[in-house]
């Protein structure tokens, strides 16, 4: 199938759909009522998107290793003397290979499938244009920065997924605390972003210097098709200001991908429209940390600190984040902690050499991700409560939703067959291959481990006090009912993805993308259950998991932690979210914003109290001056006199003396 | 020479005392006695400087036509010509800056000799000789100056009938 | 030819700019600001007689010269301080300077 | 030697003798109009400009020439009492210029003035006395002309005999005047004692045989504080405010337009042989030649420029009559000029030349509108003019311009001057360079008391009372007069200062350009 | 060939002049000479000798350059000389660009419109004067012309403390270009130049000791960074902004600053490299300082143009970093952010003139919401604070990007400190926009609508360009590269 191939060129028409979407929804959306203001419009082009995205992805199952480059040349310098001898240039261009397809399919069909949701969920919300166009372009950006060539482009569209996550997450500007929550995200990741810069900065300097040759400067920066990695081949693995560059990124990552101890904002990201959540979490905005991560170490590389890092940030994150969903009573929280813990996952897949495990961990992820937002956003949607507590006997109303949700579920919990256990398998597996590395890998690894009880108990925690028992605890609450089709078909769509996007890798076609992708870099990965005892041991935990679940909380039973428990302040710790928001707000308001009232008084006091007081030094003498003239002339005849002795002191005494001090005629 | 000398000495001192006289003195008319015996004395002291022609002119212009006018000046300004000026205080300023004046002025003394040097005569022809030939336009310069003067001072002082 | 030292002269005609000027400073009679002006006025004539009378020749002829012009000359300026503080004692009714202050600060 | 051959170059002097003479002969025979007498001056003024200009080299001008070419710039010999400088001659035309502008406005005086003929003559007896400054080379002849101009201004400026504040006025600056002459007379006697001769240029090279520092210094201390007087330096400027403030307004555009360049002149004059001497290397003047004479004139001349500016600026900064501010203005103007004859180089004297020429067509004519506004009865307060800029555009604009030429601001003739002159500071490094520093400063603290005026004319809004409709002297509305009321003869000098700020401001190459080649000449003659 | 730089200045001089006379009309006369300029920019692009098959140029280096001289004389030779490169061209681009866009967001200028458009537009003249003199003393007037009708700007049509800040405005500006003025006269006369011509100028002082050529280039420095501004001279900057009338701060911001680095690379890092070596470690040191301060005292501001006035001290601060790198990228950061910043903080202060007409004051936290009421406006504002701290296909990401690319190559871990003050940047542009443009309305006066017309033109001219230079950053680093200094192949 080499014609199909031919669409590897056109991939950037992906990203240039979504922007033209953006544009035509932009600018004439508010006109638009009867297409939902543009919104089916958005559809349409997020289907042409889609079908593009699995054009591309097929052609490069078809013909696997397909490495694709279009570029423009954004701005180039000459050739001149000084930290880039051989020119300088940035370019803008698309670079297609399997990882590269592999994202672009689950961007696209989640999007698409969001995009579709959106137009029965958010059909009662003001500002529907806007929302259809910020949503275009955000999946625009996640498209761009999945294709980008090189890291300047892909930080291009990283921040632009940034700043569309901002305005999606305030879409309710008016409620304070989305406001709130957006300000907060952006700021967040911009710490990270602002390390992800330096990272880039590293790496040109580095390579330009000593990597693979100056042309890389000159060429634009490009990901290259190699067979490995540029540290490996330049650096002979190691160096320290790589490290640091290595750091950087995983800064830049951690951010993004809300990564300890960055992860504040995702939970408040929650102040946007479910759509939204389930977008951010799923396929764009987080993925894209961990989509960093994994081109960063197949194309440039980490050091073995580097790894360590990341393996300790990603396991570390992965218990902790789990920790907090074990108790929030907030639907979306609990999935909102979810996601934490399973880009932990990703990111520990990635430190360990494992990138392409990483990513096939993100691509099932996504799938059933989305589908427990979609479900939990047909929850809301129903009876317009997020409030665990106040939910119950759902599963009678909404039977699809509460398939959905878990199937969802069990894909998160890991139990086979469901998509989640094959990828969540093979990360634990892999790091477990590789514990031999550093010691520090066990306690992190454990940590992950443990991680999965947790997960399948806080899952089917919510799914249980959701759908099962007789009915609504809260009896306020409106009756609830499915939503139409337009719901309906991405919660089925998603559910079999959930249920069958882990088998793709049995597919030779599908698995060529994940080992190809891999540009024969480091440890070969190896999908599929390898170690049985392992996978045992994990099946196992999730199903202790969920039974301690349904003990607790089945059938509409509500534990309650007794006041005098030991737990409790484990539990109060684990409400506030370890007081990390709290800290962070008080570095904010109490330290540099102090420091900023601080700053404002020296300036208006101090540098401009300097300049006022030489004003009123030049007044008063002024003044002073002014009385001589006092009117007498015998008083002018003594200033005469006066100025006289004045010029003899001056041309007998003074100027002699300085005369002979600076050297004579 | 010390006749010559010890003459000077006296010249030099009267005319010192004269002039401080002059300036201190409450009766106004005093004043001018004083100060015409200031000019006198000076004309001595040309006549001293073998100068005889300025020393005439001395006499004739200053100890004449300027007391003259200075008297006139009083007489016209005051309503009683024995009128007393208001006591004034030296001033210790004024005083002090006169005394650093001379002070600074006679530091040059170190630089002449302190003996006697000569002192040369010159004829009053010579003098009229370089007086309206050499240096003839001083005198040009003057009689401008008088020219302004003159018709200046008339205007001033005449009684305006507009 | 007579002989006389020249530090007499000198200090004499500073002494006699010296009362000249204080009586500048300090005298608010109009007539006698005239008569210091004068005084010192006659110091530098002194000068330039006794510095003729020192040099000799042509220069010194130039001095005595001099000394005529500024004889002249002050009296000339002594007419026209009168003209002025005769028509000032017209409008004002004295010639104290220290009551002409309407122009000051 | 025959009379024409003689008297030729002296022409425009003798044009001004027989003008003085003239016009107080209409004064006796009782003509005394301001119109009539008033167009003598101008006619004798402008007429002996056009000779002087054509002196000077102006081609079209060339057969008005009466000095032969090799007379101008001839190296001295050592006794004459004048001589012919193309710098001097400069400095004719530029008093030529400020008396030729005072007549003129002045024909806008009341016309039942009956002391016309004294003003125009002694206005005219003054410039008389200017010229001759301008081509003085010798010390005595020098300040003997001097005084021709002093004398004639102490009668100038209490000619309007029934007002106190004239007359005031004319007895503190004769008060000041007759000591600083006094004090000037004396240094030249020091410096005869010290050189045995009173040539300027001979006063320097005659020294080398053996001159007698401490006498020589106190000389030269002497004619400073002398001459000073006349070029209104800080601490000798206090009378200059007051008697600016209490003469009759063109007058004080006289004293402020030409006969304070007098002093500056003199101190060219007198100083640069000094200055020069010591400069070229040729030797010192003293017997040990442990100090250099040039060097400890300039650090004197450099301290007083700089006081000069700073107190005359400072001072104007609180001043609230408009008269007062234009003469503390007009003080710290005295200390930029001062400065090319502190840096002692032909650049220098060029920029300070120019800016003396500048300083005619601003502070001269600022002065001369003063006066026509006054006549309007506006007040002396600066603000009083509030409102004259929307009221009166024209007059507000002109005085706009000369207010910012004075500020320094680009494409006036006053930019152009400082510009010159402070490149030339620069230009001639060391420690010149912060004589430009202080300059430049001081031109921006003056900034600020020009802004005000400007503010109060165009941006406050006018008071009633203060501002009578058709109080306009002369009995002609202000429709029918072209400069709003001015009268033609203020009008046309006002006039012709604003197009020559902005002119030369924009193309100063033809007036530099004459300025700097004199100078040059200036300087060679000198040394 | 045509001497289009005396053409563009004719041009200025009458449409200036004309203005001032219009009266009512003025505003159109105003405007036709800005689309006239704009065109005749246009024409200069295409000219210029930067793009391929230009041959010959009278000033070496520099395109369309003429030549006549002005003043004449032995020790001093003073020329009109003037003549592009391509830091100039991008540099008259952004003077075009805002005098359009002040002209068409002041339109319904009521206070003597004549006077207020006449001194925009001599603003812009003396700017563009600025831009292309090659002479000393010509780039000495018009940058004091500039001062001039800014100053009056500031003074006649500002806020209530206008007079306060047209005398703090003038006072610093001016003693900044007296100590310039003698530095300028300095670089010629001790360098022995021929004449006041940049070429000769660069010719003799490039060989000047390294002593003296630190003191020169101090003493410029100091003159072109109190128009920067930098810390601890800046105070001026805030006062004047907060008092000048919108359009007045548009320059103020987009064209006023922009001299001071401008002047800089001109006449002293590319003239004086010895000194320019000698004192980079003072001029990082300023640099920091400007960044840190100007950001963290934006965070405290209330008042949203006091808010703008001080990030510009930020940026202004990151382009003074870029030049004090001495690279090529350095460079080129430089200008782009010096052209990025021009539009950004114009469109900025636009917005928040447009703010205080529609609510009645800026004051930040008394503002809230204004989103449902004013959406076009707060589009503005978004566009305009997220380009300003930096968000990518807005015209200040390549600057940025490169600057700070530059910085590590330049400074290592330095960089940081421009890193992390990006963050703060963020915050308080994203602080500013919650309290201000979301959350409940409040402070909205009823029958508050959205921008006029003109007002909404002008800010989208600047948005377009913010936009489309964003995207295509490559279209001005073309022109800028084709410079002849840090030996860039030049025209």
């Amino acid at each position: 199938m080499a014609g199909l191939s031919g669409i590897l060129e056109w991939a950037f028409l992906v990203p240039l759909l979504m922007v033209i979407s953006f544009v035509v929804v932009g600018l004439a959306g508010t006109r638009l009522k009867r297409l939902e203001y543009g919104g089916w419009i958005a559809v349409l082009f997020a289907g042409a998107a889609l079908v593009v995205g699995v054009l591309v992805a097929a052609a490069e199952m078809l013909s696997p290793g397909q490495y694709v480059n279009v570029q423009y040349t954004w701005f180039q310098l000459p050739p001149a003397a000084g930290t880039f001898p051989n020119g300088f240039r940035l370019v803008a261009g698309t670079l297609v290979d399997p990882i590269s397809a592999l994202m672009l399919l689950v961007v696209t069909v989640v999007g698409f499938l969001v995009m579709l949701y959106s137009i029965e969920y958010m059909h009662h919300d003001r500002g529907l244009a806007r929302y259809y166009a910020e949503l275009s372009l955000f999946l625009a950006a996640m498209t761009g920065l999945v294709i980008a060539n090189n890291l300047f482009e892909f930080f291009l569209f990283w921040e632009l997924v940034g700043v569309c996550s901002y305005f999606l997450i305030g879409f309710y500007y008016e409620k304070p605390s989305a406001a709130s929550a957006a300000k907060e995200a952006f700021l967040v990741t911009r710490v990270g972003d602002v390390m992800f810069l330096l990272g880039i900065f590293l790496y040109f300097y580095t390579y330009a210097l000593a990597g693979p040759g100056n042309g890389w400067a000159a060429s634009g920066f490009v990901f290259t098709n190699g067979n490995q990695p540029f540290l490996a081949g330049a650096m002979g693995g190691n160096s320290t200001l790589l490290t640091v560059a290595g750091i950087m990124i995983l800064g830049g990552a951690a951010g993004k991908s809300a990564q300890f101890p960055l992860h504040v904002w995702l939970p408040d990201a929650m102040e946007g429209p479910t759509t939204v959540s389930a977008l951010i979490h799923a396929a764009t905005m987080v993925a894209a940390g961990v989509y960093l991560l994994a081109v960063t170490s197949l194309f440039l590389g980490f050091t073995a600190t580097d790894q360590l890092l990341i393996v300790a940030i990603g396991g570390f994150t992965t218990f902790f984040a789990a920790t907090m969903a074990v108790v929030h009573s907030d639907i979306k929280r609990v999935i909102a902690y979810s996601t934490i813990s399973q880009l932990g996952y990703m990111v520990l897949a990635v430190g360990a050499g494992f990138a392409m495990v990483g990513l096939f961990h993100l691509f099932t992820h996504a799938f059933f991700k989305a589908l427990l937002f979609l479900a939990a956003g047909s929850v809301i949607h129903a009876i317009g409560t997020q409030d665990l507590f106040k939910m119950g006997g759902l599963r009678k109303p909404m039977r699809i939703t509460a398939a959905a949700f878990a199937i969802g579920g069990l894909a998160l919990a890991g139990i086979p067959p469901f998509a989640g256990f094959w990828s969540k398998d093979d990360i634990l597996g892999g790091v477990y291959s590789q514990l031999g590395t550093h010691p520090l890998y066990w306690p992190f690894f454990l940590l992950a481990f443990a991680a999965v009880f947790l997960t399948a108990y806080y899952i089917f925690r919510a799914w249980f006090l959701a759908f099962s028992g007789d009915g609504p605890r809260d009896p306020t609450l409106p009756h609830a009912h499915e939503g139409s089709w337009v719901m309906q078909v991405p919660l089925i769509g998603l559910s079999a993805l959930a249920v069958g996007s882990g088998l793709l890798i049995f597919w030779p076609n599908f698995q060529s993308l994940l080992l190809n992708g891999a540009g024969a870099a480091g440890i070969p990965p190896v999908f599929g259950p390898t170690d049985l005892a392992l996978s045992g041991i994990s099946v196992t935990l999730g199903v202790a998991g969920i039974l301690l679940a349904w003990r607790l909380w089945g059938n509409g039973r509500v534990y309650v932690l007794p006041e005098s428990s030991w737990a409790q302040p484990v539990r109060r710790l684990l409400l506030n979210r370890y007081y990390f928001k709290v800290g962070y707000d008080w570095i904010g308001q109490r330290g540099v914003y102090s420091v900023a009232r601080a700053a404002d008084f020296v300036d208006q006091f101090v540098i401009d109290g300097t300049v006022h007081g030489f004003e009123r030094m030049f007044a008063a003498l002024s003044e002073r001056l002014r009385r001589i003239q006092s009117g007498v002339v015998s008083d002018y005849a003594a200033y005469v006199v006066a100025g006289l002795i004045a010029v003899f002191v001056l041309l007998l005494l003074v100027a002699p003396y300085l005369v002979t001090l600076v050297g004579g005629a | 020479m010390i006749l010559e000398e010890l003459a000077f000495l006296v010249l030099a001192l009267v005319a010192i005392a004269t002039a401080i006289a002059a300036l201190l003195v409450r009766e106004l008319v005093h004043t001018i006695l004083w100060i015409a015996v200031f000019f006198v004395d000076l004309s001595a002291i040309y006549f001293l400087l073998e100068a005889p022609f300025l020393g005439v002119l001395q006499l004739g212009v200053y100890a004449g036509a300027v007391t003259v006018l200075l008297l006139f000046g009083i007489m016209v300004t005051r309503k009683r010509i024995f009128s007393r000026e208001a006591a004034t205080g030296i001033g210790a300023v004024p005083f002090a800056l006169a005394v650093v004046t001379f002070i600074f002025i006679v530091s040059v003394v170190g630089e002449f000799p302190s003996s006697a040097g000569t002192i040369h005569a010159y004829s009053p022809a010579d003098l009229s000789q370089n007086l309206f030939n050499v240096n003839g336009p001083w005198l040009l310069l003057l009689g401008l100056i008088m020219l302004g003067a003159v018709a200046g001072a008339i205007y001033l002082v005449r009684e305006g009938r507009e | 030819m007579t002989d006389l030292p020249l530090v007499g002269f000198i200090g004499l005609s500073a002494a006699l700019l010296a009362i000249g000027l204080f009586g500048i400073l300090t005298r608010r009679n109009f007539i006698l600001l005239l008569i210091a002006i004068e005084i010192a006025m006659n110091a530098t004539i002194l000068n330039f007689v006794y510095f003729a009378a020192y040099t000799g020749g042509t220069a010194g002829l130039t001095g005595q010269s001099i000394a005529v012009v500024l004889v002249g000359f002050a009296a000339t300026e002594v007419a026209v301080g009168l003209a002025i503080v005769l028509a000032l004692n017209r409008l004002k009714g004295t010639i104290n300077v220290a009551q002409a202050t309407e122009l000051k600060l | 030697m025959d009379l024409g051959s003689f008297a030729g170059p002296f022409l425009p002097e003798i044009l001004l003798l027989a003008g003085t003479l003239f016009i107080f002969l209409l004064d006796v025979v009782g003509v005394r109009s301001t119109e009539r007498v008033g167009a003598v001056a101008v006619a004798v003024t402008g007429l002996a400009l056009l000779f002087v200009i054509a002196d000077l080299g102006f081609a079209p001008l060339a057969f008005l020439a009466t000095i032969p070419a090799g007379q101008i710039d001839a190296a001295g010999t050592g006794s004459a009492l004048y001589a012919f400088t193309s710098l001097g001659l400069i400095f004719q035309a530029v008093f030529l210029l400020a008396t030729f502008l005072v007549s003129l406005a002045s024909l806008s005086r009341p016309s039942q003035d009956r002391g016309a003929p004294i003003f125009f003559g002694l206005l005219v007896l003054a410039t008389l006395g200017m010229l001759l400054v301008a081509i003085a080379s010798d010390l005595v002849f020098l300040l003997l002309a001097i005084e021709v101009t002093s004398l004639a201004t102490y009668l100038l400026v209490g000619y309007t005999r029934k007002d106190p504040r004239s007359l005031e006025a004319a007895m503190k600056m004769y008060v000041i005047g007759a000591l600083s002459t006094t004090l000037s007379f004396f240094g030249a006697s020091l410096l005869y004692g010290a050189y045995g001769t009173t040539n300027l240029a001979a006063i320097a090279h005659v020294g080398g045989a053996g001159g007698v520092p401490v006498l020589v210094l106190l000389g030269y201390g002497f004619l400073i504080v002398g001459l000073a007087f006349k070029a209104t330096l800080v601490p000798f400027h206090a009378w200059a405010v007051d008697v600016y403030d209490g003469a009759p307004t063109d007058v004080t555009a006289f004293l402020a337009g030409g006969s304070k360049k007098v002093g500056i002149f003199a101190f060219f004059l007198v100083f640069l042989a000094p200055i020069l001497f010591v400069r070229t290397g040729t030797g010192s003047p003293f017997a040990n030649g442990a100090i250099a004479l040039g060097p400890i004139l300039q650090i004197t001349l450099g301290v007083l420029a700089v006081l000069t500016m700073t107190v005359g600026n400072i001072l104007a900064l609180l001043q609230k009559e408009m008269k007062r501010m234009l003469a503390y203005s007009s003080i710290s103007q005295a200390g930029y000029m001062l400065i090319g004859i502190a840096v002692g180089t032909a650049p220098a004297l060029a920029g300070a030349t120019l800016q003396i020429f500048a300083h005619v067509f601003m502070k001269g004519a600022a002065f001369l509108l003063v006066a026509g506004v006054t006549a309007w009865g506006i007040g002396p307060l600066i603000d009083d003019y509030r409102g004259l800029g929307t009221r009166r555009p024209v007059v507000g604009v002109a005085f706009a311009l000369m207010l910012l030429s004075l500020a320094g601001v680009p494409l006036t003739i006053g930019f152009v001057s400082k510009f010159v002159l402070f490149s030339a500071a620069v230009q001639a490094q060391g420690y010149f360079v912060w004589l430009a520093v202080a300059g430049l400063l001081n031109s921006a603290l003056s900034v600020f008391y020009y802004a005000r005026v400007l503010r109060v004319m165009f941006f406050e809004e006018p008071a009633a009372e203060k501002f009578p409709a058709g109080a306009i002297v002369g009995g002609s509305g202000p429709s029918e007069l072209p400069a709003g009321g001015f009268g033609y003869g203020r009008a046309a000098a006002i006039a012709i200062a604003v197009i020559a700020i902005v002119a030369v401001g924009i193309y100063p190459q033809p007036v530099l350009g004459a300025i700097q080649a004199a100078a040059q000449h200036f300087v060679a003659v000198g040394a | 060939m045509l001497p289009l730089i005396s053409l563009i200045l004719a041009t200025l001089v009458l449409g200036t002049v004309a203005t001032f006379f219009a009266g009512a009309r003025s505003r159109w006369v105003a405007l036709a000479t800005s689309v006239v300029f704009l065109l005749e920019v246009a024409v200069l692009f295409v000219n210029y000798s930067g793009w391929p098959g230009y041959n010959g140029a009278l000033v070496p280096g520099f395109s369309e350059s003429e030549s006549y001289s002005w003043i004449h004389l032995s020790w001093l030779q003073i020329n009109y000389t003037v003549g592009v490169d391509g830091i100039s061209l991008v540099m008259i681009l952004l003077t075009a660009i805002l005098q359009i866009a002040t002209v068409i967001y002041s339109w319904a200028e009521e206070r003597r419109p004549a006077a207020y458009f006449g001194l925009v537009l001599l603003t812009c003249l003396g700017s563009f004067g600025v831009f292309v003199a090659l002479d000393i003393l010509l780039f000495f007037l018009f940058w004091e012309a500039v001062l001039v009708p800014m100053f009056f700007l500031i003074g006649f049509w500002g806020g209530p403390r206008r007079r306060y800040a047209a005398l703090k405005f003038f006072v610093y500006t001016h003693v900044a270009s007296i100590v310039m003025l003698v530095g300028l006269l300095a670089l010629v006369f001790y360098s022995g130049a021929s004449s006041f011509d940049f070429s000769s100028v660069y010719a003799a002082a490039r060989s000047l000791a390294p002593v003296p050529q630190t003191f020169l280039f101090l003493a410029l420095f100091f003159g072109f960074g109190v128009k920067f501004p930098m810390v601890p001279f800046h105070t001026w900057l805030p006062d004047a902004h907060v008092e000048a009338p919108t359009g007045g701060s548009v320059l103020l911001a987009g064209l006023l600053l922009k001299l001071g680095g401008y002047g800089l690379i001109r006449w002293a890092v590319e003239v004086l490299p010895n000194g320019f070596h000698v004192s980079q470690p003072i001029l990082f040191f300023i640099a920091f300082l400007s960044i840190v301060w100007g950001s963290v005292l934006s965070l405290s501001q209330r008042d949203l143009k006091r808010l703008v006035a001080y990030s510009s001290i930020n940026h202004m601060g990151i382009v003074l970093l870029a030049i004090a790198l001495d690279s090529s990228l350095g460079l080129i950061a430089a200008v782009l952010l010096m052209f990025a910043h021009g539009i950004v903080s114009g469109l900025l202060f636009m917005t928040s003139g447009s703010v205080h007409h529609t609510f009645g004051s800026r004051d930040i936290p008394a503002i809230g919401g204004i989103t449902p009421t004013t959406p076009a406006l707060s589009t503005m504002i978004m566009v305009g604070s997220l380009a300003s701290l930096g968000l990518p296909a807005l015209i200040s990401f390549p600057a940025e990007f490169t600057a700070l690319l530059a910085t590590w190559n330049g400074l290592g871990y330095w960089v940081f400190v421009p890193l992390g003050i990006l963050v703060v940047t963020a915050a308080f542009y994203l602080w500013m926009m919650q309290r201000m443009l979301f959350g409940p309305p409040k402070g909205v006066p009823i029958g508050a609508h959205d921008v006029p017309w003109y007002e909404g033109v002008g800010m989208g001219i600047l948005v377009a360009f913010t936009v489309l230079f964003g995207v295509l950053p490559g279209l001005l680093v073309n022109v800028i590269v084709s410079s002849p200094i840090k030996g860039w192949p030049g025209p």
